[in-house]
């Protein structure tokens, strides 16, 4: 069943048309990846997903149900979940705090709750011990796995994740891959992920989306999109000698 | 020129360079290209004196770049058409080049000199000439960026990502003048995500993966690599 | 937990005894730092945690305080039951303003809460049927407590010092809370907090709509306090003043708004000492403050408190990279 | 008639000399990006250091003049030194109260110095007056159109005909870009207050002969300014005069046709009209969010 | 005038006031005095003047013998600009020195807002500020040493019918004095069958008043009435001469200080009376001429009559010291008792509402001059 669907999605600044007519469909638990050089316009499509640029044409569903014209918070609440390029943690809450406000999406729960909900979810992460730290105490990768906690807390039914593995080492990719997998399977989830370690987006994706000039140019397994000579040219330049043989 | 030795630069926690060693010689283009997030940007952000490196030296022309700040670095002779072109929006495209001219004392004659050079590589800009920097097209602006580079009379030219966001006819029209700029002699280190642009214009290159070189030869050995092609889009 | 419980006994057996053990005019310039501390208290709601520069409390405060003198001063209302919708009153008029207002953010959002302080004296000084205009209302009656009279300094102190007490603790459980987590979100990135589901609009109003509420209960210990109020007593430098008070304590924390109360009552009044040039070193020593303790007295506390920790053998249990600087 | 025109000549002048004092605080602010609340406090320096000059050491007026736009050359460079470099990298509120505090030094300073009472400042125009269709103008009204005027043209002169100004233009576009182009950052920024301050100056000179010198003057001025900035458009130059021009005209269209009671409230309330609606003002840009 | 020295001249009397000229001929305890007036913020212009002359007092008392022996000090506070800090430099001054009297400021609001401390601290304070609603809630406390707004309201009120003016304009400043002023004039104005045509006001930081100005012009005012502080009240009078009114003039006090005097030509003055509190000048005679040669000489700038009013008030003070004594209850009734004390300024009579100046005084400058000569006195009844 798809989940959410994007439809003719157009975004314009000015002159600037960052996205064109683009189509998505992630199906339920899917691992989709989004690729695409430079100023593509992945995360502006992210954002007009996620509410927080309005598009100047399409529209955008989420089981089922418009959400269009939906404000960021009532998106999240209907079941999206969304990290960052740039890490983008609250510096003055504790780790424990970040996860509790990611947690504080699904109504009802008291701060009993709320603390219980958001140390399960570290403990399930591996970060369990970190919870009473401070944000600025934290080694950067351990950022990334906490943000990725508190969209998780709030329980989302897709997940869109903007460049997870940026800044991160090869073994902290590695580790991040495995727990994205493990995500996967637990919380039997959607995920769609922009990332630029290509190794990364091969391995896991089960589907690719590619887009250029805020244009989707090709769609597709990895070994095809990789084959793809539209993708090819888009990388690494026209009349690429690399083009697949 | 240019000699880069064992570069480590960091953000806080992230390693955006480990250990980078690289050289460019007078009269050379150099090409560094890689895919986003590789750590070319910052490379050249170090080289013009934005960043602090952690560890390993920086020379040029034999001398250690380590005690001039930005402002003396384009004095010394490096000068950058930035990432994102950077031009000033509410400069006109005249204005945007004088700013540039590094030391007010040539405001003079051989200012009109530099101008008309400017101009003669970019005619575009001459008839653009009292418009604001914003309202230029994305080529335009590219074509500025370059241009106002050349204004300070710099020694070595440093380009990052010229193509980014062009169309392909556009990046090619800017290519087009990387070249001729080249042909006048002027030592160029460019980055670029689009390796078919780079290495038409480069001797040689270095490719960038995660903060490290991965692969360094001459244009026509990188051309061949498949190792490039690996460090875009995966194996 | 342990360190709030100590930090309010401490604040509670300090202000005790200092209440029955200093001078008359001692127990006033309390009087007044309590006043500010309710008022700054709630800025902090506003400013350091949902990061609203407002630099128009005190016509909060002010209009707290008016609503107050007038249903006793005109209808013959009690005290104590003015302060009910003189705090309503109050509250739900930052709604109203805050709902378009809070759109703003940084300097433009400090300039438009001037206007409105500024307007809020220029109509306080012309409503004359209403505010008495310039001069004032006077003979504001006291409050009073299971029939005691609280008249006079220190029985006065001993209640600011209650309230006070009352409202950083109400203060520390809405800090701890979702709402406060939400509003400090709020004030750390925007875009992630609405990313995280929380409704920012709605966030900001309230945080200002509380930070008015402790405005104006502070109005209202400041009309039975002193018994007289006028449009001077809210211009927008009171607003500034309560917003120095919020940095010099120590933006976030309740016990900087507190504290920040106390030092800038007192400076001033220690620096009478050198006689007329007193107000230009005040100037030069807030100055100093700013630029050598960018965080505030709590904050250098607290810097104090990491160092002298980091300087203590290292805990066994900290494992990982947490626990480090 | 007669009295509308009279009421547009006053309401003009009136509204010079906010403009003359929002340029000031506009100039800072687009250079250095500081919201400077002492810029009243900077305007009240400038009446004084013409009295200082003019009436205390007797010079001449051209000298005298010049002398007080040199005093407050150190000033605004003394100011840099002493408040902006210790908190560029701080917070706005921290910057904003900063400012406060140093104003609060700087007035009680001129109060200490020059006493309480009010000076009357010479002017070059003593006296003079002209009648236009029927309204009584005095000369000086009119030279402070008039220097407003041939400053802010002096202005535009350096900021777009000089390689300094189109410099500190570019510092307050993109200090980033600039660094790279290899502009002397840290100069021009201190440049920039210099200006300020001597812009300040200019407009205590002139307000001197008109409104009195009276070292409580500062925080009323730059009420108005700010007015004045935020309905012409934050960091914007033609904004800081029509904003000015336009608080002026409404404090005296107000105060006749309205409620001289409650004319203050027209400025403000258009201002925060101003700030909801369109926070560029009428001239500013809209505001964008650049790396 | 000497304004240019004025700067240096002032300067200089700050200091040699810091070195404080010690009582000579004093010997013994000092009585402590306190005072709290404004030495800092917009009040300072004539909070000045108290300090001058309450300085002046303290040596000519103590010259004089003292109290009986005991030299007087006065013990001074800045009140500020702001109600509150007024409240806590007097609880400071009641704290730490203990006076048996005490000055309190011109402001009102300020007096206001200090009033209930005076009644908890029980003893007498003399202040100058105009309002009536002061002396409502003196309780017996308060003794006010300068005419209330509304005596000075009736004076200009009863000046207007001299004029034989029907149709009078009022313009007032926006603060407790001004208001206060105006809306009592107005009623008395009413009263007499010449209600005012037109009501103005400008706030105190306003610098331009042709609107006010040019309205009740159109009105028709015959007269104007105008309620306002020095600097501002120059001004008006600049403002008004410059657009050309004829009208007749009436002014409250301030704009005949010195300090708004300085700042005027002869042409501004035509057709001004002013309605003030005292005739302060040298050719008055007597201890006038002496009070106005010493504080010219000593400070270096005229005295006017709000500075007088506090060297009488502490004259005033040092003979009830001397009657009946430090104790506060005694000096309460003796000055609640005097109903014809003369002052170099004002013949003092206290009504029971603390209220010790019974009239004012109109004055007018020389045609073509700044002299300023005396018209009448008015002591309403």
């Amino acid at each position: 069943m798809t989940i959410l669907r994007a439809q003719g999605v157009t975004k314009r600044y000015g002159g600037l048309l960052a996205l064109s007519e683009v189509d998505v469909a992630i199906e339920e638990n899917e691992f989709v990846a989004l690729i695409g050089p430079n100023g593509a316009g992945k995360s502006t499509l992210l954002n007009v997903l996620t509410g927080l640029t309005p598009p100047t044409a399409g529209t955008i569903e989420l089981g089922g149900r418009s959400i269009t014209k939906a404000s960021t918070h009532a998106r999240i609440r209907a079941g999206l979940g969304r990290t960052f390029q740039h890490g983008r943690l609250f510096d003055r809450l504790s780790v424990l705090e970040n996860v509790m406000v990611g947690a504080a999406n699904r109504p009802g729960r008291s701060e009993a709750q709320l603390e219980s909900a958001a140390r399960t979810s570290l403990e399930r992460m591996g970060l369990g011990h970190l919870a009473p730290s401070r944000i600025s105490s934290l080694s950067y990768g351990n950022r990334r796995m906490v943000e990725l906690t508190r969209a998780l807390a709030g329980e989302p039914r897709i997940l869109l994740l903007d460049e997870p593995a940026a800044g991160l080492n090869s073994g902290e990719v590695e580790d991040l891959m495995t727990r994205l997998r493990a995500i996967r399977s637990e919380h039997r989830l959607a995920v769609v992920l922009i990332e630029h370690n290509m190794g990364m987006v091969m391995r896991l994706a089960e589907r690719i989306v590619v887009l250029n000039f805020g244009r989707k140019i090709a769609e597709g397994t990895p070994a095809a999109v990789q084959a793809d000579p539209a993708v090819l040219e888009a990388y690494l330049g026209a009349g690429s000698s690399y083009a697949a043989d | 020129m240019l000699r880069i030795e064992d570069l480590t630069v960091a953000y806080g926690d992230i390693v955006a360079l480990h250990g980078v060693s690289l050289e460019v010689a007078a009269g050379e283009t150099v090409a560094l290209i890689g895919a986003n997030g590789a750590g070319k940007t910052t490379l050249l952000q170090t080289v013009s004196g934005l960043n602090k490196l952690r560890s390993g030296r920086m020379e040029f022309g034999g001398a250690s770049l380590a005690p001039l700040s930005s402002a003396d670095r384009v004095r010394a002779g490096i000068a950058q058409a930035p990432e994102g072109r950077r031009i000033f929006p509410g400069l006109s495209v005249e204005e945007n080049l004088v700013v540039a001219t590094s030391s007010w004392r040539r405001l003079g004659k051989s200012y009109a000199d530099d101008l008309a050079q400017v101009f003669d590589l970019f005619p575009r800009l001459k008839e653009r000439r009292r418009q604001l920097g914003w309202s230029l097209s994305g080529g335009e602006q590219q074509m500025l960026a370059i241009g106002r580079a050349l204004m300070s009379r710099p020694k070595l030219l440093l380009l990052d990502e010229p193509s980014l966001g062009l169309a392909p006819r556009l990046a090619e029209e800017v290519y087009d003048r990387v070249g001729r700029i080249r042909e006048t002699g002027l030592t160029i280190l460019v980055v670029e995500q689009n390796t078919v642009l780079a290495l038409a214009v480069a001797n040689r290159g270095y490719v960038l993966e995660t903060g490290r070189v991965v692969l360094a030869g001459s244009a026509d050995e990188l051309r061949r690599s498949e190792r490039v092609r690996e460090a875009y889009l995966g194996r | 937990m342990a360190l709030r419980v100590l930090a309010l006994a401490a604040y509670l057996a300090i202000g005790l005894a200092l209440s029955v053990s200093v001078s008359e005019y001692t127990l006033r310039l309390l009087n007044l730092a309590t006043i500010s501390a309710v008022a700054v208290i709630g800025l902090n709601f506003a400013f350091g945690y949902a990061g609203l520069i407002s630099l128009g409390h005190a016509a909060f405060m002010g209009l707290g305080a008016y609503i107050l003198a007038i249903l006793t001063t005109q209808a013959g209302w009690s005290p104590w039951l003015a302060t009910l919708p003189a705090i309503l009153g109050t509250g739900l008029a930052a709604v109203v303003i805050g709902v378009p207002l809070l759109r703003l953010k940084g300097h433009y959002l400090a300039l438009a809460t001037l206007g409105l302080n500024v307007s809020f004296g220029i109509v306080a000084a012309n409503w004359i049927e209403l505010t008495g205009g310039t001069n004032g209302i006077a003979k504001i009656p006291g409050l009073s407590l299971f029939g005691h009279a609280i008249e006079g300094e220190r029985p006065f102190l001993w209640l600011s010092l209650a309230v006070v007490a009352v409202l950083a603790v109400l203060a520390s459980f809405i800090q701890r809370s979702r709402y406060g987590r939400a509003m400090m979100a709020v004030r750390d990135d925007e875009t992630a907090a609405s990313m995280t589901g929380i409704n920012v609009t709605a966030t900001k109003v309230s945080a200002f709509a509380l930070s008015a509420i402790y405005a104006a209960i502070a109005g209202c210990l400041f009309a039975t306090h002193v018994h007289f109020i006028s449009p001077d007593d809210f211009n927008f430098a009171h607003s500034i003043t309560f917003l120095s008070m919020l940095i010099v304590g120590g933006e976030g924390t309740i016990a900087g708004a507190i504290i920040g109360a106390a030092l800038l009552t007192f400076l001033p009044e220690w620096l009478r000492v050198l006689g007329e040039s007193y107000l230009a070193f005040f100037g030069l020593m807030m100055l100093a403050i700013l630029i050598f303790m960018p965080t505030g007295i709590v904050g250098l506390l607290s810097r104090f408190r990491r160092s002298a920790k980091r300087e203590a053998p290292p805990a066994p249990a900290s494992s990982g990279e947490g626990a480090r600087t | 008639m007669a009295d509308l025109i009279q009421l547009l000549t006053n309401g003009l002048a009136l509204g010079s000399v906010y403009a003359l004092a929002a340029i000031g605080f506009v100039i800072v602010y687009s250079a250095t990006g500081v919201v400077n609340f002492a810029a009243g406090q900077f305007v009240m320096l400038g009446t004084f250091a013409g009295v200082a000059m003019l009436l205390n050491a007797g010079l001449p007026m051209p000298v005298g003049y010049a002398a007080a736009l040199i005093a407050m050359a150190l000033f605004g460079a003394l100011f840099y030194l002493v408040v902006y470099l210790p908190l560029r990298t701080s917070p706005v509120v921290t910057v904003i109260i900063g400012t406060v505090a140093i104003g609060i030094t700087l007035q009680n300073a001129a109060l200490l110095t020059f006493g309480s009472w009010p000076f009357r400042l010479p002017s070059p125009f003593e006296g003079m007056m002209i009648e236009v269709a029927g309204a009584v103008v005095s000369v000086h009204a009119l030279a402070v159109v008039a220097t407003t005027a041939v400053m802010i043209f002096l202005l535009w002169l350096l900021l777009h005909r000089t390689a300094i100004g189109i410099a500190m233009r570019a510092v307050a576009q993109d200090v980033k870009a600039a660094r790279l182009m290899g502009l002397r950052v840290q100069w021009l920024l201190a440049f920039s207050w210099i200006l300020g301050a001597v812009l300040a100056g200019v407009a205590g000179l002139m307000l001197g002969p008109m409104w009195f010198a009276d070292v409580n003057m500062g925080d009323p001025i730059a009420l108005k300014a700010f007015a004045a900035t935020v309905i012409g458009g934050f960091g914007s130059l033609p904004g800081a005069i029509a904003g000015g021009l336009f608080v002026g005209l409404a404090e005296v269209l107000g105060a006749s046709y309205i409620s001289s009671a409650y004319k203050d409230l027209i400025a403000f309330g258009i201002m925060i009209l101003f700030l909801l609606v369109r926070p560029q003002g009428i001239f500013g840009e809209p505001i964008q969010d650049r790396g | 005038m000497t304004i240019n020295r004025r700067t240096i001249l002032s300067l200089a009397a700050g200091t040699a006031l810091g070195a404080a000229i010690r009582p000579a001929f004093a010997a013994g305890e000092p009585i402590s005095i306190g005072a709290v007036i404004p030495t800092t913020g917009p009040m300072s212009l004539s909070g000045k003047q108290y300090f001058n002359t309450l300085t002046m007092a303290e040596e000519d008392i103590n010259k004089a013998g003292g109290i009986n022996g005991r030299p007087v000090k006065f013990v001074i506070q800045d009140a500020g600009s702001s109600n509150s800090t007024a409240v806590s430099a007097f609880m400071k001054l009641i704290q730490e020195t203990k006076p048996p009297f005490a000055f309190l400021t011109s402001y009102s609001t300020q007096n206001l807002a200090t009033a209930p401390e005076v009644v908890k601290a029980k003893i007498p304070v003399m202040y100058a500020g105009g309002a009536d609603a002061v002396a409502e809630s003196s309780n017996g406390w308060m003794f006010r040493i300068r005419p209330t707004d509304s005596l000075a309201a009736r004076g200009m009120a009863q000046f207007v019918k001299t004029l034989k003016a029907t149709k009078p304009g009022i313009l007032y400043i926006q603060n407790d004095f001004g208001q206060g002023g105006a809306q009592a004039a107005a009623k008395l104005l009413e009263a007499n069958g010449t209600a005012p045509v037109g009501m103005e006001a400008y706030g105190q930081n306003d610098k331009d008043f042709s609107a006010q100005i040019l309205r009740l012009r159109q009105k028709g005012a015959d007269v104007i009435l105008t309620f306002v502080y020095p600097a501002d009240g120059a001004l008006l009078l600049r403002q008004i001469k410059a657009l050309g009114l004829k009208t007749p003039i009436v002014a409250s006090s301030a704009s005949f200080l010195p300090a708004a005097l300085q700042l005027l030509s002869p042409a501004d003055l035509e057709n001004v009376w002013g309605v003030i509190d005292t005739f302060v000048d040298a050719s008055v005679g007597g201890r006038m001429t002496d009070f106005t040669t010493r504080y010219k000489a000593k400070f270096g700038q005229d005295g006017d009559a709000y500075g007088l009013a506090y060297y009488d008030g502490a004259l005033l003070l040092a003979e009830g010291l001397k009657k009946v004594g430090t104790d506060p209850e005694k000096l309460r009734d003796f000055i609640a008792s005097q109903k014809s004390w003369e002052g170099i300024g004002q013949t003092f009579s206290f009504d029971d509402k603390g209220n010790g100046v019974p009239g004012v005084v109109v004055v007018k400058a020389k045609p073509g001059t700044k002299t300023i000569e005396l018209v009448e006195r008015i002591r309403p009844s």
